[in-house]
């Protein structure tokens, strides 16, 4: 088992693209998303039942190493401010295979 | 007049008043809308293609552009008294862009009285839902914001895609196109689909409308009395003036009655979609909420009918 | 009878049991019920409008209630003596209350066979959900239960609430309350969706209910063979009670098939979700099971036939 | 020849390309293709249940499961010489068994034009689903891997079930069987779904399969030239087969067009998920894209009129 | 980047009203919520294939410090143990914006 | 509160039955599932817009003490080098009930 840093996203649902574009253009191409989320957070309360994705968020997990983990956190910390939503970092074992 | 599609609103309302957990999961929504839009466009699309296109539809096209781009700028201005400029733009992008479930559901109304209207006002509403976005973005951008748009990394070229090709705006271009191109005999054997079934599904997708507006209901004492006022006196404002072009324009009164309620109608997919990413800083729920809970009800409930005997009265 | 929408339920059962991946996502089983709720309520309503009401409908009105009072009674203390008092209050509540699947595949039964019915017995079903749940709620309270139901946070307004205003008794009452006032024009238009599509929609949905029912198959054997007899004779009881009403009232063929099926039928939709909250003790997996995987198609195979049958016997 | 349910593929795949948001909810495009599937099962059990089961019938289906079997044996000592043992296993499977939803866009195409056809051929569709599987399998397992398939968990088994048992296959079987032992009375109450509607649904559907087709298209590059030539040249060496069975077999010219459509389609459903389950080293994106974005929209746009001037041509 | 608690509440979906009305009594208004989740546990299987949401849970994700965490996990010890469910605590950095 | 190991397990949804096996074979009956993630890895995008399951992913999580753990990581490696998928192990506090 490997030490690996775990990354949690959440996000607008609109934002999502935006985000995993971003993630491309730093080198990650591993990643998994939920996209059905629903919350609340500073900016009141996304209940996510309007006719399309807005009111909505997504929920992206990523697996890596601890230098990725703070090129992503970094890229990301300007959107989270200007858009809304949360990051989390914790520590994992990652399962070779 | 009880008319069941507006009923079943009314129910959906009441279900979230009285706490029931009656609720239609979001992808069936989606459904309905997707159904709505494409029946709508197509509809439209085969009606327009059985007449010629002359002035009359130039001038009806280019009078719903301006009201559109025309009607964000009077009330930005109106609005910035009350709200900081970040949420006056998006609600005033709001106001001058349209809803197209209340267009549908005035289609509906239309066909229940047996009045005929034209197909080319489904594409005014298609028109109608991106200049006032543009506009509204200009207004905040160039008009209003300070050191707020400084630096951030907003770009045109998204913000004009969003605006032009979001989901409900394509769909309705789309099919109206695919309508205009397609020979009677394709036509007749999607009726069964595009026609038939069509106030069901509004009947349906009007009670998961009751649904979402009942569930925002709450948010409006966050909006004040002002703004709840401004969401019921705007659409009358903009009603009256759309009554006028549709004299001046000589419209019939299918087509004056639809014309009339694009004005009326605030937008509440496509707006507070490219809104997000415009202008973030604005408060969605003030503006999804004032469109949704104040002015789409009062359009259905109220509108629909007044609009429409003003129309008799002054096109007697 | 080779009925294609029973004959669809018996797929569903057997590609659970072929183990094919065949499966209906939740969402278009919620689409389903929805619309054949809305459906029924509303044709219901149109009906009830066309007839006057009477002693009849009041009398079927009010014993539709007490059966689903009573029922739990006796069905309670006979569970008692093999299962514990909260299962017993739980599954005593489900016979109680009534299925709505189970209702309009009966009422699509009867269209089939060219047999007439009457609107008001959408309205017994739709009373028929709650009286069982209260019923059976205080039969676990104050008669069985001990310390169990001691300081837990259990509220009455809580449960009446969802007993009442749960999703499909509020879909059914407000679509029959709809359809009460709705003119013959605008139902008219609605017919293509409400009733055109009715039997298909069914069809899809019995499909989905055999891969729901299929799936719990495998929990019978944890229930015991005791339990499952008891979803198979407790429904003839019931269905022989709601015969004998029938003669009593004097219902037409068809209503009284319908108020013997509702009679029969268990409910695995609005009862287990006000049990989860009430009695969360209960062991949801055992009075869901037996009510789906056995009540239910015991009801639509072999009930309906027989129901019939005996009707036309007492009847004639 | 512009039919609009093709132009509404186009729109889909227009709407990638435009980067436009629209979307249709999976559970929705699972909701059309149960639809289609049960409609197309249902109505072609009906047919079949008017005709005798003869030898034309018998030759027919055995025909369509040898072709199921032969295609991919030629297919895959063609492509060993381009790519991996896996990947070429994995692509002569796809195209041995067949799409459905091309099937079905065949006998929409062929309502329109009003040429009449058989109910068996939904028989043969089923039937080509799975040869084509297994025998893809055997050519991997036994005549090309070496230590690859050493060790690992694969079993007949299970791959069998899946290849045989697999949700579409199951269901436009089971549907088929339904439809053959229906009265026609019950039929006729099912028709405003199962007929009816069919038009409009495959309309909506083939809206979403052009966004499911237009986002595979980036994928074509990886693809490489060679490949995509590959997805359209076996389609026609294969139609090309069919129609020749067809002339031998004396089939009529609607079963001879859904015959040589059967052979000239790839699947993207049913094989996908048995080989991530056998084959999991092949690359799913690349056989899954030659068939959805460039197999399936040639057989629909190029192939459909091209095979039926041909079966024309050589009928007369 | 600042240490928060990382609470996962996995509980039946008829409950999640409940849940989200004690998390707003405690004065807890960020959190997000995943709807449509299965599983199995002590009592048994549930699959989410009914007509309604019996049968199926839901996950809540919130992220607070550890005073509230702890107000959260007293509030609710006796609701896991009334309807059933879990609920787990871990560490995690909340990338600041 | 009791320490337990976290398992977070991402996988194709057409294996979950698979592995909803393998964790009942060697005693796991606890689990919680959702079944529409998507996502990117080492075998290209998993965009979920198939018709089938084709081409999407599911998560698994499960709380458990470390033997089980173990376990369950050692019938899951040969499983994530044939079919793919991802597999993290992390560290969390059960609330007991
Ligand atoms: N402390 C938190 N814990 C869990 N989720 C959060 C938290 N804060 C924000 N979120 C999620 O992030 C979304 C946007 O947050 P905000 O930008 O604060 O409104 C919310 O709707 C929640 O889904
Ligand atoms: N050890 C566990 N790991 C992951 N999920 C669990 C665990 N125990 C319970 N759950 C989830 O919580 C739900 C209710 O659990 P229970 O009350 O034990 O039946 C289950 O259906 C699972 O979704
Ligand atoms: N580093 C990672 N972080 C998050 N999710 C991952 C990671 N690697 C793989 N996945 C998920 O596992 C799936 C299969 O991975 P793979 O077998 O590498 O293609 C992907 O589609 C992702 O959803
Ligand atoms: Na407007
Ligand atoms: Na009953
Ligand atoms: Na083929």
């Amino acid at each position: 088992m490997k030490p690996v840093k775990r990354i949690e996203i959440i996000i607008d649902s609109l934002d999502i693209r935006m985000v995993l574009q971003e993630l491309e253009d730093i080198g990650i191409s591993s990643y998994s998303v939920i996209r059905d989320v629903i919350g609340s957070g500073d900016r009141g309360a996304r209940s996510g039942d309007l006719l399309n994705d807005a009111m909505k968020n997504s929920y992206i997990l990523i697996a890596c190493d601890e230098e990725q983990a703070e090129k992503i956190t970094e890229a990301l910390r300007p959107k989270l401010k200007r858009y809304g939503g949360m990051c989390l970092v914790s520590d994992a074992q990652w399962v070779q295979h | 007049m009880l008319n069941p599609a507006v009923l079943f609103f009314f129910l959906g309302i009441l279900a979230v008043l009285a706490r029931s957990d009656l609720e239609i999961p979001q992808c069936i929504s989606k459904l309905m809308s997707l159904y709505l839009l494409l029946a709508i466009g197509f509809k439209g699309g085969v009606e327009l293609s059985h007449s010629s296109f002359g002035t009359e539809i130039a001038a009806t096209l280019l009078s719903a552009v301006l009201m559109s781009a025309l009607v964000p700028i009077y009330t930005f201005f109106v609005l910035r008294r009350f709200v900081p400029a970040h949420d006056a733009a998006a609600i005033a992008a709001t106001y001058g862009s349209i809803s197209a479930v209340t267009f549908i559901t005035a289609v509906g109304f239309l066909q229940t009285l047996e009045i005929p209207s034209s197909g080319y006002l489904v594409a005014a509403m298609a028109l109608m839902e991106s200049p006032a976005i543009i506009v509204g973005l200009v207004l905040y951008r160039y008009v209003a914001a300070g050191q707020d748009v400084e630096g951030d990394d907003f770009a045109w070229s998204r913000v004009l895609r969003e605006a032009c090709f979001n989901g409900s705006v394509f769909l309705i271009l789309g099919s109206l196109l695919i309508g205009l191109v397609t020979t009677d005999a394709h036509a007749a054997s999607l009726a069964p689909f595009t026609d038939d079934l069509f106030k069901g599904v509004l009947t349906l997708f009007l009670l998961d409308m009751g649904l979402i507006a009942g569930r925002r209901l709450a948010a409006l004492r966050e909006a004040g009395i002002g703004l709840v006022l401004f969401a019921v006196v705007v659409p009358l404002v903009n009603a009256a003036a759309g009554v006028a072009i549709t004299l001046v324009l000589g419209l019939g009164l299918g087509d004056a009655l639809l014309f009339t309620v694009l004005c009326a109608s605030a937008s509440y997919i496509a707006v507070p979609a490219a809104m997000r990413l415009s202008i973030p800083q604005a408060n969605a729920s003030l503006y999804v909420t004032l469109s949704l809970a104040v002015t789409f009800p009062f359009n259905i409930v109220v509108g629909l009918p007044l609009y429409l005997a003003v129309l008799r009265w002054v096109h007697a």
